[in-house]
């Protein structure tokens, strides 16, 4: 009895002290919230999820390769903890993309109240109070901030059109 | 010499035999001309005239604007009758800015000024004087050529190639000119050798054009250019294509020719540069060659830029049948045309009418991976695969593949036997992977442009911050001076 | 020699661990996405596959054994294996960052994939020499990248073709393995 | 309070071992040429499983990160090793069919994934109850393929239970397809994989058309809303 | 607006249906002689083939939405059920036939993605599950002189294709490879057991061997081959590949030991090689995309042809060969393709070139 | 709070995982001692039942474990078990091992003492289920057909399968399976006759004892 416990006890023991010793020499300093990523993760390090390994993958979700719900052995538990975790919504595929928009004032009903020109997170209306105000195309995200604030239903968001210069050639049905 | 012969392309049946056996024509002044103000790659240009003024032929219309733009001159005089918005000869039919010229009938030229002597002026000035009369490479691509003369100078140029090789079926423009002009066409080769400080030039003809080969070694003994025979097959017009074909160099991807010392106009912009510095005549007029099965006279034609594709047509020629589709430019590179509406521009080599059988087009079905594709490619690039990513919506890895490489030539799409738009499908996925970029490049200018107004507002805050407690802190000084009550205490405490 | 190399292109092809012996098949469904991937856990594979036939063999033969602990095997066996892949993970990610990119990233994969166990208790089973033990290891490990390679690469051009929705992507994988075994069933009888 | 029904569904059916999650996938394919086969792996899984998450969930605070896989991996081989044992003392002719593979359960890439994901962070109670739908999940799951397999590939089902089960079950073997020639490559390897294909279709087309009927039964509320008020 | 129609606006000659219906063609002399050697229910065979397959092709494009009017007979699902039958046992029963077609056209072209998607040759992939399936009716073969001496009725032969009759039992034979190899094995010396053969290659390349149906005239289907090149259907890398693939291992072990291992043209000319070379490895779906892929997929399949006939337990091992390269083509694909223009084989854009100056124009 | 500290401590670790160490190996320890018995009865029955299938009950009273002798075969160590009857002994039993098909096949054959087969039975092969696993008794009487069969019936010559000029069917479509057991029978016989009079010397005397589990290796290594 004893002598077939010893053996491996002593196993146990020196890998115990070797892992212990190499985690703490070998250890490689590694952002939090990847470490608290990966922490969530099942540790199964399957690489369903295309990455080789569950370290990687926590990596590639916080750099945001990768939707919450990358894992399949994690299930719906796993990527609900990584969506509250990273704050990000959970069902991508309910965004759809409609095509790039820009803001437009329309010149006739402006009144100059500078609403819109307060709110622009991207500074892209210009023009002071009492005057007529022009939007930047160039820097507007079509976030839709001004459109809410403008007393007068003035902007409205609008596909951008496209030019001899922009257009290109869309996807052959096929 | 023997070089290998052309890589990969195809052949295509070239039907040039339509077209290419009449002389060129001059085709009459239309009553009214509508002068597009983007003939060209690059920048459109800015008109410099208002609506009613009158103008003499040649005189600019519009100049160039920007780094990479040409002007637009008058092909005839008369009266300017508006400026608006027209549809370009463009796949897209969308709108352009276009002069409409009408016409006084007199066609009476502006002032020319020849230059005596071009030889003696420095080759800068001859750029210059290139670009005031708003030539461009008109092999198809349109690009203004004084800026690639100034910046072929700057690199360096050893050998200038002229490109005859008009590979394209139906298009027999470059073959008539040289047939008819080619002592005018040499001379712009010199011209433009003297402007690029090149030492050698060559002019490349493909073999299916014997006349014109025949008789451009014929004129161009003694002055120093060399001719030289090409096989022909599409695409060896190419500018890459053909100058390996005739030196054996090889562009490096993302290079250029004058990187390698070598510059590559096409017959008919030499001709326009002799015609602009001996004669002082800016880019008025091109060849257009009128073709195409459902054509009654096919034939070539000095058309004025400017006239409606469908005034040519009526005059010149008329149908002998409905046609299947209408194009712009050669079957191969050219644009279909949603209707004849459109001007003549400086880019346009041809005008076709095409019948069903001549296009064979087919309903496309799966990709069996023949791989004919990949043999036609001149470029040595997997089309099949290219194009499977990009359905499947992976355009990174199709650009990996070499998109980027991809000069659209169309071999691929004309010889797969599924009849697959690959074409259509690598400039959908250039176009899309050119929004991403822009898309990513706004990303970041508006990431900086909400860094800094988010600085401004927390500077604002703090600004007023200070202000406030200072006006507080007054306030309190003066309360403690007067136990009035005070307007301003009054705000400062609210 | 021929007799080493007999065992090779056996344990290699005809006995191929993943078609035909079912073993290491969780990372032929995981990491053949991607060739280079593939590629990579083949080598990490052949190195730890390789170190666990020498370890697991003198355990057997020089613990095991003399001590009549044969029925410790599997614990004693996967203590080890699991501790060195730790280890040498642990060491390469450290001293040679370049070489963690090629190999170590797959290291905590190899952990829980039943070949490394199973290729070791095969060659118990067998009764093979040292070096018998070796090349068993380091032939299945090669048959297991080879069937890696191979079949990244069929799920490659998968990716990009039009399989039907009900099919894409894990069922449709799955059948290319049948496929990809029953292939192999032609090199019955090579050694 | 934790939401049992929903560690049911997802042991189960959507986060089945075998069909969600593609874990332990060697066993499912080396024993699975009949469902009686596949039944005794399950089972023998299972108790695997159940002790693992069990153990490794009451002792979950006293171990450090770094010693955290061998820990866990020890105890899992102890109780393969004691399955073996037991199998192989009391089933002898069940463990002539499973063999290697008891052994191999030690690196089931499920256990120790279970064990990691689940039983490391969670209450004995729910890791037993974790454990067991997990456990039953891939038991049905083998029994399944075992039984397509068998069943197209040599035209029974549950040959042998007996032996499993003992011979009170013998009624389970039933010749499906009498005189039937056999379609071998089902019960050979290939079969293996490209039954698990055709299975993942079938809950595929079975969960779509249950997020059909979903969206139907979320779509028609809103008529019945409007019924009561009238 | 209507969206604009790319360019270009010419195409060539050559569509897709035309390809297929001339694979047919090239098969017809093959085909045709085969049932002169086999007879009635060679015929049915070859009738069930193909109409199996058009039933399952219609069967599985409807069941995926697809067109079936457009999609059915563009030849394809023709063609894979044409050369499964030409490698199937002559007599071979009619639920063969229709379980082979089932996995050719169902099982290995529709399920994944039908025309152009599939990894695997449909054909060759579905006589190697049906031989693995059924080993004992896929290894039953007719001898033809037994047979032209003394034809089946037409009656008979529907029984015999129904599977109802044990009328093979008294015209069976072994083929060639099987029988050369199963003697090997029992140590025979080669030049006894080819002893009744001395003209093996002659007669092989006539074709009046017992074998499967449409392989026994190696002439015929070079002849069909050779059509397919002429009109560009085919290129000549895959062919030659295999053909050299099987010959040099054959030539040199020949040489060493001549009793102990056939020469090169009993490899040639017997067993599949001929029709495997002309019609199978020349699915341009199923092999690498460039010339030199092509090659090297066609020489790796015919030295693995040879590894598994000379080395391995199953007598002909040009299917298992084939399959087993399919498996490799995105890897050869990946790594054997054209330089690209203006780039080194690498991907990387090649040093800058000057032109060289000073010489005389 | 003091457990947290503590995980991280290094002896802490150690200890923990030879703690974790010692506690399995001791619960295995003890667990082995409880089935060890049960394994080998398990084992030992199941030797008893294959013997059981090869000879006829009436030809032997002992139980063939406890006589089990060595010898040098040319093809190796062989370990053989001889029945007795009554104190004489009857027959030999002793595995042989066949390349068949797709890999070895391990079977049971016993002889009589007069050189007559007393029965053959596969007991682990990989052949092809529905050909050539047509050698289990349990899907096929074929391997029954030997029972009786000695080297003079019929001759040497004839023991070959009908294919091959012999005695012996195949099976339809599978002949490479039955040829090797076929010839794998006919050397256990060879080698019987040569070695008949070791083969049938006692290798013990009744009442003496040998302990099983050393004796087993023959029959027991089989994959
Ligand atoms: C596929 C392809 C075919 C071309 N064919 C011709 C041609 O036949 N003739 C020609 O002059 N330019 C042709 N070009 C354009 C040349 O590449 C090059 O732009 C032109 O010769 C430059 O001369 P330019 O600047 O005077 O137009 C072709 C370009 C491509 C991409
Ligand atoms: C220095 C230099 C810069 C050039 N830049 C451009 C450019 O930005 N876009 C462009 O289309 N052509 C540019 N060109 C002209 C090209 O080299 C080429 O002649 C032109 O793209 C037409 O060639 P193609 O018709 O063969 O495509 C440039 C030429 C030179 C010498
Ligand atoms: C998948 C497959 C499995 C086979 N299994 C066996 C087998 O287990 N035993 C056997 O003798 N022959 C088997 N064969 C058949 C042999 O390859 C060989 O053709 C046969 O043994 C020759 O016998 P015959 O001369 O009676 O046709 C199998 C064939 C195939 C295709
Ligand atoms: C030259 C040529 C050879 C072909 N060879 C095969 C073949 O070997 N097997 C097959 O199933 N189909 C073959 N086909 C038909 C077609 O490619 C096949 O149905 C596809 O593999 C199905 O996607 C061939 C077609 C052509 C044009
Ligand atoms: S909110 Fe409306 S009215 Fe006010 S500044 Fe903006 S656009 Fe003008
Ligand atoms: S939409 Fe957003 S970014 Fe654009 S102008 Fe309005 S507020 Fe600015
Ligand atoms: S030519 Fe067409 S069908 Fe042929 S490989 Fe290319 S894309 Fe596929
Ligand atoms: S269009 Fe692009 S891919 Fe096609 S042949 Fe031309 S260069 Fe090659
Ligand atoms: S069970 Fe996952 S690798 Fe074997």
């Amino acid at each position: 009895m004893l002598i077939s416990v010893m053996p491996l006890t002593f196993l146990g023991l020196i890998l115990g002290l070797l892992l212990g010793i190499a985690s703490r020499i070998l250890k490689v300093e590694r952002s939090s919230i990847v470490e608290d990523i990966e922490q969530l993760l099942p540790g199964t390090q399957c690489g369903q999820c295309g990455n080789p390994s569950c370290a990687a993958a926590a990596q590639a979700v916080v750099d945001g390769e990768l939707k919450a719900t990358f894992c399949p052995p994690g299930g719906r538990a796993v990527a609900e903890a990584i969506a509250i975790k990273l704050g990000i919504p959970l069902d991508l595929n309910t965004l759809c993309d409609e095509g790039p928009k820009v803001a437009r004032i329309n010149e006739a009903l402006c009144i100059g109240c500078t609403r819109c020109f307060k709110i622009c997170p991207t500074d892209a209306i210009l023009g002071s109070a009492k005057h007529m105000h022009v939007v930047f195309a160039d820097a507007c995200t079509a976030c839709g901030k001004c459109e809410a604030v403008c007393p007068t239903e003035c902007i409205s968001l609008e596909p951008v059109q496209p030019t001899l210069q922009t257009w290109v050639w869309s996807q052959p049905a096929l | 010499m023997l070089w290998k012969s052309l890589r990969g392309g195809v052949h295509p049946t070239d039907y040039k035999s339509l077209s290419n056996t009449t002389p060129i024509q001059r085709f009459p002044m239309m009553e009214r001309l509508y002068v597009s103000l983007q003939q060209h790659l690059g920048a459109p240009a800015t008109p410099v005239v208002n609506v009613g003024d009158r103008v003499l032929k040649g005189q600019v219309l519009a100049d160039a604007q920007g780094l990479i733009s040409a002007p637009v001159h008058a092909p005839t005089s008369g009266r300017i009758a508006s400026l608006a918005e027209h549809r370009a000869p463009h796949p897209s039919g969308l709108p352009v800015l276009v002069i409409t010229l009408e016409a006084d009938g007199r066609d009476q030229w502006i002032l020319r000024d020849p230059i005596a002597n071009p030889f003696s002026l420095p080759p800068e000035s001859i750029c210059e004087r290139i670009g005031t009369a708003g030539i461009v490479g008109l092999g198809g691509a349109t690009f203004p050529a004084a800026v690639k003369l100034n910046l072929s100078l700057q690199k360096g140029i050893d050998t200038l190639i002229l490109n005859g090789g008009e590979c394209e079926p139906y298009l027999s423009c470059d073959d008539r000119l040289m047939r008819e002009s080619a002592k005018t066409i040499l001379r712009g080769a010199q011209l433009i050798c003297h402007a690029v400080q090149a030492k050698h030039a060559i002019l490349g003809i493909e073999d299916n054009k014997p006349e014109a080969l025949a008789i451009m070694t014929e004129a161009a003994n003694g002055t120093g250019i060399s001719v030289k025979a090409v096989p022909s097959g599409y695409p060896m017009g190419s500018e890459k294509q053909l100058i390996q074909q005739l030196t054996g160099i090889e562009i490096p991807a993302h290079s250029r020719a004058a990187d390698s010392g070598i510059l590559v106009h096409n017959v008919a912009t030499a001709y326009a540069v002799a015609m602009a510095i001996d004669q002082g005549q800016p880019l008025i007029s091109r060849i257009v060659t009128l073709s195409g099965g459902a054509v009654t006279h096919p034939g070539n034609w000095e058309v004025p830029l400017g006239t409606l594709a469908s005034e040519f047509l009526n005059h010149a020629s008329g149908f002998d049948m409905k046609p299947a589709r209408l194009l712009m430019g050669g079957p191969m590179m050219g644009i279909e045309l949603p209707d004849l509406h459109v001007p003549i521009i400086k880019g346009s080599s041809a005008i076709l009418a095409l019948t069903e059988p001549e296009i064979s087009h087919q309903q496309s079905s799966p990709c069996v991976r023949c791989s004919r594709c990949v043999r036609a490619c001149p470029m040595g690039l997997m089309p099949l695969e290219m194009a499977a990513n990009i359905r499947s919506g992976d355009l990174k890895r199709a650009n990996t593949l070499g998109l980027s490489d991809c000069v659209g030539c169309g071999a691929c799409s004309y010889i797969c036997p599924s009849s697959i738009p690959l074409t259509h499908l690598f400039n959908y996925a250039k176009g899309e992977l050119i929004l991403q970029k822009k898309a990513q490049q706004k990303l970041e200018a508006t990431k900086i442009l909400a860094q800094r107004r988010e600085a401004r507002m927390e500077r604002q805050a703090r600004d007023r911050e200070a202000l406030m407690a200072a006006r507080r802190a007054a306030a309190a000084k003066k309360a403690a001076e007067t136990t009035d009550s005070d307007p301003i205490t009054q705000e400062a405490s609210a | 020699m021929s007799d080493y190399i007999l065992l090779l292109v056996s344990t290699a092809l005809v006995n191929n661990v993943i078609l035909i012996k079912f073993l290491g098949l969780c990372p032929l469904m995981g990491v053949s996405t991607k060739m280079d991937g593939a590629l990579g856990m083949g080598l990490a594979t052949t190195f730890v596959l390789s170190l666990a036939a020498a370890a697991s063999w003198m355990l057997e033969n020089w613990l095991l054994n003399p001590m009549g602990l044969q029925y410790l095997r599997i614990l004693a066996f996967i203590l080890v294996i699991a501790s060195v892949v730790q280890f040498t993970e642990m060491l390469i990610r450290k001293i040679s960052p370049p070489l963690y990119q090629i190999l170590g990233i797959y290291l905590p994969l190899i952990t829980t994939n039943c070949a490394v166990l199973g290729v070791a208790l095969l060659n118990v089973q067998n009764q093979h020499s040292f070096i018998q033990s070796l090349m068993f290891g380091f032939g299945s490990a090669m048959g297991f990248t080879l069937v890696l390679v191979l079949f990244a690469g069929l799920r490659e051009r998968l990716a990009v073709l039009q399989v039907p929705e009900l099919y894409k992507g894990a069922p449709i994988a799955f059948i290319v393995a049948g496929l990809l075994s029953v292939a192999f069933m032609g090199f019955a009888g090579l050694a | 309070m934790t939401d049992y029904r929903r560690l049911a569904q997802d042991g189960l059916w959507s986060n089945n071992m075998v069909f969600a999650q593609m874990l332990a996938l060697c066993p499912v394919m080396a024993v699975t040429s009949t469902a009686t086969n596949g039944l005794g792996m399950g089972l023998a899984t299972l108790f695997v499983l159940l002790g693992a998450n069990m153990i490794i969930s009451t002792i979950r605070h006293f171990i450090s990160p770094a010693i955290r896989i061998p820990v866990y991996i020890v105890i899992i081989a102890t109780l393969v090793t004691l399955t073996d044992m037991l199998i192989n003392a009391f089933a002898y002719e069940l463990y002539k069919v499973l063999g290697l593979f008891i052994a191999l359960i030690v690196v089931n890439c499920a256990i120790l994934g279970r064990a990691e994901a689940f039983a490391s962070r969670n209450t004995l109670w729910d890791s037993i109850v974790d454990s067991l739908m997990m456990g039953i999940g891939l038991t049905w799951a083998l029994v399944m393929i075992g039984g397509v397999r068998e069943v197209i590939g040599s035209g029974t089902l549950f040959a042998n239970a007996h032996l499993l089960l003992g011979a009170p079950f013998a009624f389970l073997e039933i010749t499906v397809i009498p005189d039937y020639r056999g379609f071998l490559i089902m019960v050979l390897p290939p079969g293996g994989f490209i039954a698990v294909g055709f299975l993942l279709v079938a809950k595929r087309w079975i969960d779509r058309r249950g997020e059909q009927r979903q969206r139907r039964l979320a779509s028609e509320p809103d008529s019945q809303q409007h019924q009561p008020s009238h | 607006m209507k969206a604009p129609i790319h360019g270009p606006h010419a195409h060539s000659e050559s569509h897709l249906p035309v390809m297929m219906y001339q694979v047919l063609l090239a098969l017809t002399p093959a085909t045709l002689y085969g049932f002169w050697l086999y007879g009635w229910p060679a015929f049915n065979l070859w009738l069930v083939c193909l109409s199996s397959a058009l039933v399952w092709e219609a069967v599985f494009l409807r069941l995926f939405n697809k067109p079936v009017k457009t999609h059915l007979f563009d030849g394809s699902a023709l063609v894979t059920g044409w050369l499964l039958a030409l490698c199937l046992p002559p007599w071979a029963p009619w639920w063969i036939a229709v379980t082979g077609t089932f996995l050719a056209v169902a099982m290995l072209k529709q399920i994944f993605g039908g025309l152009g998607q599939n990894v695997f040759n449909p054909a060759m992939a579905a006589r190697v599950m049906l031989l693995i399936a059924f080993p004992v009716e896929m290894t039953q073969w007719v001898t033809p002189a037994q047979q032209m001496a003394q034809r089946p009725a037409f009656s008979a032969s529907l029984q015999q294709s129904g599977g109802q009759s044990d009328l093979l039992d008294s015209y069976s034979g072994a083929t060639l490879l099987d029988s050369v190899k199963q003697r090997l094995a029992m140590d025979e010396p080669l030049s006894e057991i080819l002893q009744g053969y001395d003209d093996t290659w002659l007669t092989t390349l006539l074709g009046s061997h017992a074998g499967s149906f449409g392989e026994s005239s190696a002439l015929l289907l070079m002849l069909g081959g050779l059509f397919l090149l002429w009109r560009g259907v085919i290129t000549w890398q895959a062919p030659v590949g295999l053909m050299l693939g099987l010959v040099l291992p054959a030539l040199v072990l020949n040489r060493l030991y001549p009793d102990a291992y056939p020469g090169a043209l009993f490899h040639l000319f017997t067993g599949g090689a001929m029709l495997a070379a002309w019609f199978i490895v020349t699915d341009p779906v199923t092999a690498p995309a460039t010339a030199s892929g092509r090659f090297i997929f066609g020489l790796g399949c015919g030295l693995l042809a040879y590894l598994i006939r000379t080395f391995g337990s199953y007598p002909e091992g040009i299917a298992f060969a084939v399959m087993l390269m399919n498996s490799a083509v995105p890897v050869i694909d990946r790594y054997i393709r054209p330089r690209i223009y203006g780039r080194s084989s690498k991907g990387q854009p090649l040093p800058v070139q000057k032109i060289k100056t000073g010489e005389q124009p | 709070m003091n457990l947290a500290l503590m995980r991280e401590r290094l002896e802490y670790q150690s200890l923990l995982l030879g703690l974790v160490v010692m506690v399995t190996c001791a619960l295995l320890a003890v667990a082995y001692q409880w089935t060890r018995e049960p394994i080998q009865q398990a084992l030992a029955n199941d030797m008893r039942q294959s013997f059981s299938q090869v000879l006829p009950e009436h030809l032997y009273d002992n139980d063939l474990l406890d006589y089990a002798g060595q010898i040098e075969a040319p093809w190796g160590h062989l370990t053989y078990y001889q029945a007795s009857l009554a104190g004489d002994i009857s027959a030999v039993v002793f595995p042989m091992q066949a390349s068949g098909y797709a890999g070895k096949i391990d079977m049971l054959v016993a002889i009589k003492a007069n050189g007559e087969l007393s029965g053959v039975r596969v007991l682990v092969h990989q052949e092809t289920p529905g050909l050539g696993d047509k050698i289990e008794v349990a899907r096929d009487p074929w391997i029954t057909y030997f029972t009786g069969k000695s080297l003079h019936n019929p001759l040497p010559t004839s023991w070959a399968v009908k294919k091959d000029g012999g005695e012996f069917d195949q099976f339809t479509g599978a002949t490479i399976t039955p040829r090797a057991i076929v010839a794998e029978i006919k050397r256990a016989l060879l080698f019987f006759e040569a070695e008949q009079a070791t083969l049938l010397y006692p290798v013990k005397l009744p009442g003496e004892t040998i302990g099983v589990t050393t004796q087993m290796q023959g029959v027991e290594k089989h994959d």
